[in-house]
């Protein structure tokens, strides 16, 4: 199968690949790119586990074809934190033990920091239904939840 | 069978098997008295009565010392009138 | 969160606090990696062909197409493994038929179940591989199917294998059936029992297969060499137990197979057993390059372990005062496709948290077109917690009392009997129900259509095998290291138990886990026994080094070893006469470990016994929407004996995971099968776990009774918080809307049939 | 290895132009949340994608005629984003608002969910009782279409081949209108309507509802608008006696099967469920309308 050549940028640096048509941006990310940051949990967008942002808005990797980045802005868990400094949301998820095993972490980071983006000071249950979309078999989501509120506190000063 | 080692002078060890393990490998005969100072002993007693079933308990068995649940383990202490129980290993999830 | 502390003697620096995890940093920024996430040089990529079929034998296999595709490298079918002999192995409980085993793997006669592996095709690219999938020709003779056990156990049910014979009965049957083990335990004067109740109840409820629902599909890396040597990359609760069974499908020795613990995403007792690891490692000897394996979400449901679906009928009875004088349950649960469900910790688990003088409990376990059943939390003992918790719910308000206090009436202590022999030999039950009497929302009055419900479980936490090594740094730092996957937090809990016995900082203990190579055998993360076992080997090792510690710091001060203590991170002179000694830190010492006797460092190996079982009581509050049978859970109270939290964040994590679990499995998740026995809700979507929105914040209750065979008093946590859960929710359901739920799952379209029936 | 190819069209004609000039299967790609499931799983091999989210008209959520025109291939996220949309038709919203998930909302759209022709699809009831038109662009040039003579049962639409929806049209609304969509499901998210009911009324000064529309999805093989349910209400205060001759309507309309996410005589009954509780969601907001 022809491949195409995109040119896209991830995390804010410019990057160029080659992808069959029907490979979706999720393996691109993961066996072209080796950022395996972004995980496959279903492939069926039904699990969350393998969210980014493109440009700025949140989707399941797995869902969106790799030829779609073709000139789009791609965020990703490898990107969240700046150097050594992590990003309040990650400072926020160990602090109150929101993983156990941490393979559905990378896309609840990615979706409650595009919450916050839209909403510094959400009710408990709006962080419900806006991660409602990432599925969690470990933590009952206790804690995950209240990361998210803590660190939104946090963003807002308060 | 009780008897004959029941006659020892020290008092003994007292081994029980749940019902269905003693249909299967004890002639359905569920208590035992043996001398014994360790599980090692215990099993090599046992072993003695029914030539094979030491292997058995090895493997396929936990064991109750007066209640407290251990993995058999030939080091285990037991003192004179312990109960000793062999009861199905459990594994989890 | 509330916290009882019974009797804790030792003061704690650092076991019981919540620091942050030592393999944190890497989880939250996508670096830790996990099954799926290895790859190597010249990887080949390999697909698995399945069976569309419930049940059919196999006439032929034809991959001459396959093999001729650009890019294929391999195919490998069951009949390429080495073949065992048809004996069962090990544990009643686990006993392993490797006969069975192998044949679970890849499928050799028959297709036993839908998903079943047929074939296995290792390409350059996954793309190929699956185009070569499709191009595999395989006869199939369609037969009989069955999925029910009701169905498997009739006699004229079609027969998964010709030739089982029911064990455990007595004269062994003549006539082969779908039941490979008959079990039971009893205690008592059943009959009599029963003669002597002032109230009895009986009824029989059904449960569907569930699930563990791991995020992570499992996903494997083999590398084999020339020289037969092997490297596996795998994510499991137990890479030693990959190994074992790994070396023995393929036929190789242990020695030859080098497995690396890649992160764990998630198991529930799942990931106890292999499916793809022996087909990586057979395809990457046959192809002389490494192989990758990776599930997709749809073949994790139909090929992997749920936990049994089960018919049960439990019959108890009670005095007037809430005495349970006899108890009698008939366990029928689902193994899948081969032999080995959890039936025995079901029939043990059933009655175990109430004194009974009379006990009958029987388990039958049945073979159906399913995927065999693997562990998963607590195996056995939720399914028969549902129904005699229930009947208990039901006795408790014919006789007028609360079904907590009713409970506490029977609770069995240390020193009450059980129906398998032993007595129990630790408290803990009582006071998990006592801490929910004293809570202040327990008598909370409710709203219309509001109800709430109560349960409690039991479980024996694991001990068992484990190894640690602990060694100081050149810097006085330390390094810890077992050979016990981190589901959890365990490197954490690990770490807090090291610098409390060594009297040093937690963040100066680095912990790892070790691949096969590296440290000794550790029995699965499962069981609840991690914390316990591993925690004393790691206990254990630490103590080895502060021996030598004391040792080295005699020898600095010309002294007799019998001078020195070791306290709060320091070796110390044992009282002034011995001398006027600056106490020595570990840095000082492991500053002289060359001219002490060399690098300090010891490993402790460990067959751990003594453990205590856990015990939890929780109730719930729910709404049903009358119209539509909808169950809102309003508010969920789980308290468990934990014997004492290492780390309580971590700690707290488990019982309410647990109880979200649960939660799914009393009120969605379900294995649904179409006529032709194949499975119809294969994916996220329809099989149902339980999303952020659907729950309320979810009460730990930490209960602490400290198990004194464990040096911190550790008990396990990990499973007793997912046995109650259906029954309580079953309990308020019936509160709510005066029905009794007696099939799980409780979905809408069943309440709503249950209220209208009237 | 069969060929796949991926366009991306710059207007709707060039898509439709591509689409007939191709032999085999193509297939139209917006948000892809279906789409790419069915490649993945192999059940569905195009030989031509056409990512159709550069075509202009296709992405427009503009005023016209006192009503909406919006793109086919607007997502659920920018429909729910836009205020004043939403201020006109809270119903529509409401369905896609219950799209998946806000990943899959933030990638499925209005043309998809309806031309996948799912029974079970959430805008598409509301749209069926906003009356919607659809907008489609063909060989043969274009023509409206009114959105419930869509879907032609599971996975079927009434589409000919090279032809798209480009747009839906969403007339303007009278005073004291108001529309809602319900549905059931087991879980609050992600998941998949067991029944889902839209609804939408209009009443005079007095209050006496003078038009209604109410379309049912998932208890056929496909969305219904059910002229007796709206019958129910016109003429009516909208009262108890309505809602209930309403919901007797609605469950003798529906006409479900059993399957793994519900049983038929579930559907049938809370069919009538949802659709009372959507009348009283859809006069409530009537009611605020002036």
């Amino acid at each position: 199968m022809s491949k195409h050549h995109v040119t896209t940028v991830i995390n804010g640096d410019p990057v160029e690949f080659l992808c069959q048509p029907n490979t979706s941006l999720l393996d691109v990310l993961r066996n072209e790119l080796n950022m395996t940051g972004t995980k496959e949990g279903c492939g069926t967008g039904d699990c969350g586990s393998c969210s980014v942002t493109l440009d700025g808005r949140l989707v399941c990797s797995c869902l969106v074809l790799g030829v779609e980045a073709q000139g789009k802005e791609i965020q990703t868990i490898e990107g969240m934190a700046n150097g050594e400094t992590l990003h309040v949301l990650q400072r926020k998820f160990l602090e109150h033990a929101a993983l156990q095993c941490g393979i559905c972490t990378p896309g609840f980071l990615i979706a409650a920091r595009s919450l916050l983006e839209r909403n510094n000071n959400p009710t408990e249950e709006e962080v419900r239904f806006w991660l409602a979309g990432n599925l969690c078999r470990c933590t009952g989501y206790n804690n995950i939840i209240t990361a998210v509120l803590e660190a939104a506190r946090e963003m807002r000063g308060a | 069978m009780q008897a004959e080692v029941a006659t020892t002078p020290v008092k003994a060890v007292k081994v029980t098997f749940t019902a269905g393990f003693s249909r299967r490998y004890t002639d359905s005969i569920r208590e035992f008295e043996v001398q014994a100072k360790n599980i090692r002993g215990v099993i090599r007693a046992m072993n003695e009565l029914f030539p094979g079933l030491g292997e058995t308990l090895e493997e396929e068995t936990s064991i109750a010392i007066d209640g407290v649940i251990h993995e058999v383990d030939y080091t285990q202490a037991v003192k004179p009138g312990s109960e000793v129980f062999f009861i199905p290993r459990i594994e989890g999830g | 969160m509330l916290t009882n502390t019974k009797d804790i003697q030792q003061v704690m620096k650092v076991v019981g606090t919540s620091p942050v995890r030592p393999d944190g940093v890497p989880k939250v920024t996508g670096q830790a990696q996990y099954g799926a996430d290895y790859s190597l040089p010249g990887m080949l990529w390999a697909k698995i062909l399945r069976s569309p079929h419930a049940h059919a034998r196999i006439l032929s296999v034809d991959t001459s197409k396959a093999l001729a595709l650009p890019g294929v490298k391999g195919i490998i079918l069951g009949s390429d493994f080495p073949e065992h002999p048809f004996d069962y192995v090990g544990p009643e409980r686990v006993a392993q038929n490797y006969w069975h085993m192998t044949r679970n793997i890849m499928a050799r006669e028959k297709a036993l179940f839908e998903g079943h592996a047929i074939a296995a095709v290792a390409a350059t690219t996954a793309a190929i591989a699956a185009e070569a999938v499709s191009l595999i020709e395989v006869q199939y003779e369609v037969l009989p199917h069955c999925i029910d056990v009701e169905d498997a156990m009739k006699p004229d049910a079609p027969l998964l294998f010709e030739d089982m014979i029911t064990r455990g009965v007595e004269p062994a049957p003549t006539k082969p059936s779908n039941i490979s083990k008959r079990l039971e335990f009893s205690t008592g004067d059943i009959a009599a029992g029963f003669a002597s109740a002032d109230e009895v109840v009986e009824m029989s409820f059904k449960t569907a297969a569930v699930h563990q629902g791991y995020i992570e599909p499992h996903s494997c890396l083999a590398r084999y060499g020339a020289d037969g040597q092997c490297e596996l990359w795998s994510a499991s609760q137990g890479h030693f137990v990959v190994r074992a069974y790994t070396a023995k499908l393929v036929g190789m020795e242990i020695g030859n197979l080098l497995v690396h613990p890649a992160e764990i995403g998630g198991g529930f007792g799942g990931k106890t057993v292999v499916y793809v690891e022996p087909m990586a490692v057979l395809l990457s000897r046959k192809t002389g390059l490494p192989v990758k394996i990776m599930m997709g979400r749809e073949d994790v449901f139909k090929s992997t372990g749920p936990t049994s679906g089960s018919s049960m009928t439990v019959k108890i009875g009670v005095k007037k005062d809430g005495t349970i004088v006899a108890a009698e349950g008939l366990f029928k649960f689902q193994a899948g496709a081969f032999p080995g469900s959890p039936v025995m910790n079901a029939t043990m688990c059933a009655f175990a948290p109430y004194i009974i003088p009379n006990v009958k409990s029987v388990g039958f376990d049945v073979v159906s077109n399913r995927p065999k059943s693997a562990a998963y939390r607590a195996p056995g003992s939720p399914i028969s917690a549902f129904a005699v918790e229930s009947v208990l719910d039901v006795l408790a308000k014919k006789i007028g009392m609360d079904p907590l206090k009713m409970r506490l009436k029977n609770a069995v202590k240390a020193g009450s009997p059980t129906a398998w022999g032993p007595k129990h030999s630790h408290d803990g039950y009582a006071e998990t129900i006592q801490a929910l009497l004293d809570h202040p929302q327990y008598n909370k009055p409710l709203g219309k259509n509001q109800g709430r419900g109560v349960a409690s479980g039991f479980w024996f936490n694991g001990g068992g095998e484990s190894t640690a090594s602990v060694h100081i740094n050149e810097d006085g730092t330390v390094v810890i290291a077992t050979g016990s996957m981190d589901v959890g937090g365990s490197r954490a809990s690990m770490a807090l138990m090291a610098a409390e016995t060594l009297g040093v900082p937690y963040e100066s203990v680095r912990s790892t886990v070790a691949d096969t190579a590296s440290i000794g055998y550790n029995h699965v993360t499962g069981g609840s026994r991690v914390t316990y076992a591993t925690g004393i080997a790691v206990v254990e090792a630490c103590n080895k080094v502060i021996e030598d510690l004391r040792l080295r710091a005699s020898l600095m001060w010309d002294t007799d070893i019998k001078n020195v203590v070791w306290s709060d991170g320091y070796a110390k002179p044992v009282d002034p006469s011995v001398g006027n000694f600056e106490p020595l830190s570990l840095k000082a010492i492991a500053a002289k470990r060359g001219v002490t006797g060399g690098p300090i460092g010891y490993e402790a190996s460990t067959n751990a016994g003594g453990q205590a079982p856990g015990f939890s009581t929780q109730f719930v509050d729910v709404e049903v929407d009358p119209e539509t049978g909808h169950v809102k859970i309003l508010q969920f109270v789980a308290a468990q004996d934990v014997g004492r939290a290492i780390h309580r964040d971590y700690c707290a994590g488990q019982i309410v995971g647990g109880v979200v679990q649960g939660i799914g499995w009393a009120l969605n998740e379900e294995y649904i099968y179409d006529s032709k026995g194949r499975l119809s809700n294969a994916g996220f979507l329809d099989y149902r776990i339980p999303v952020a929105s659907d729950l309320p914040m979810i009460e730990a209750i930490l209960v602490e009774v400290p198990n004194p065979s464990h040096p911190f008093g550790v008990k396990g946590v990990g499973e007793a918080n997912i046995v109650p859960p259906m029954a309580a929710i079953a309990n308020a359901i019936e509160n709510a809307v005066g029905r009794r739920m007696t099939e799980l799952p409780m979905s809408p379209p069943r309440v709503l049939a249950a209220i209208d029936a009237g | 290895m069969m060929e796949m190819r991926f366009e991306t069209p710059k207007t709707a004609e060039a898509a439709s132009a591509l689409i007939a000039a191709t032999a085999g299967l193509s297939k139209i790609f917006s948000g892809g949340t279906d789409l790419m499931v069915h490649m993945r799983s192999g059940n569905i091999k195009p030989e031509l994608v056409l990512d159709i989210k550069s075509i202009a008209e296709m992405n427009v959520i503009a005023v016209e005629n006192g009503g909406y025109r919006v793109g086919a291939a607007v997502n659920c996220m920018q429909l729910l984003e836009n205020t004043a949309f939403a201020a006109m038709w809270p119903g529509v919203i409401d369905g896609a608002n219950l799209v998946g998930s806000i990943q899959v909302r933030g990638r499925a759209t209005l043309g998809g969910n309806l031309c996948n022709a799912s029974p079970g699809a959430d805008t598409v009831p509301a749209m069926i009782a906003a009356g919607a038109i659809a907008s489609i662009v063909g060989p043969n040039g274009r023509r409206e279409v009114p959105v419930e003579q869509i879907p032609a049962g599971p996975g079927k639409t009434s589409l000919a081949k090279g032809e798209l929806i480009v747009s839906f049209f969403l007339p303007e609304r009278a005073p004291h209108s108001g529309d809602a969509y319900l549905r059931f499901t087991p879980r609050t998210e992600m998941d998949i309507a067991v029944v889902g009911v839209g609804l939408s009324l209009t009443l005079d000064d007095n209050g006496v509802c003078t038009h209604a529309r109410v379309s049912l999805g998932a208890v056929a093989d496909r969305a219904l608008l059910v002229p007796e349910a709206a019958a129910a209400l016109i003429g009516t205060t909208v009262d108890a006696v309505a809602l209930a001759n309403l919901a007797a309507a609605a469950s003798a309309a529906a006409r479900p099967i059993d399957d793994k996410r519900g049983t038929k005589a579930f559907r049938i009954k809370v069919a009538g469920v949802l659709a009372r509780r959507a009348a009283e969601k859809a006069l409530a907001r009537a009611k605020g309308n002036n």
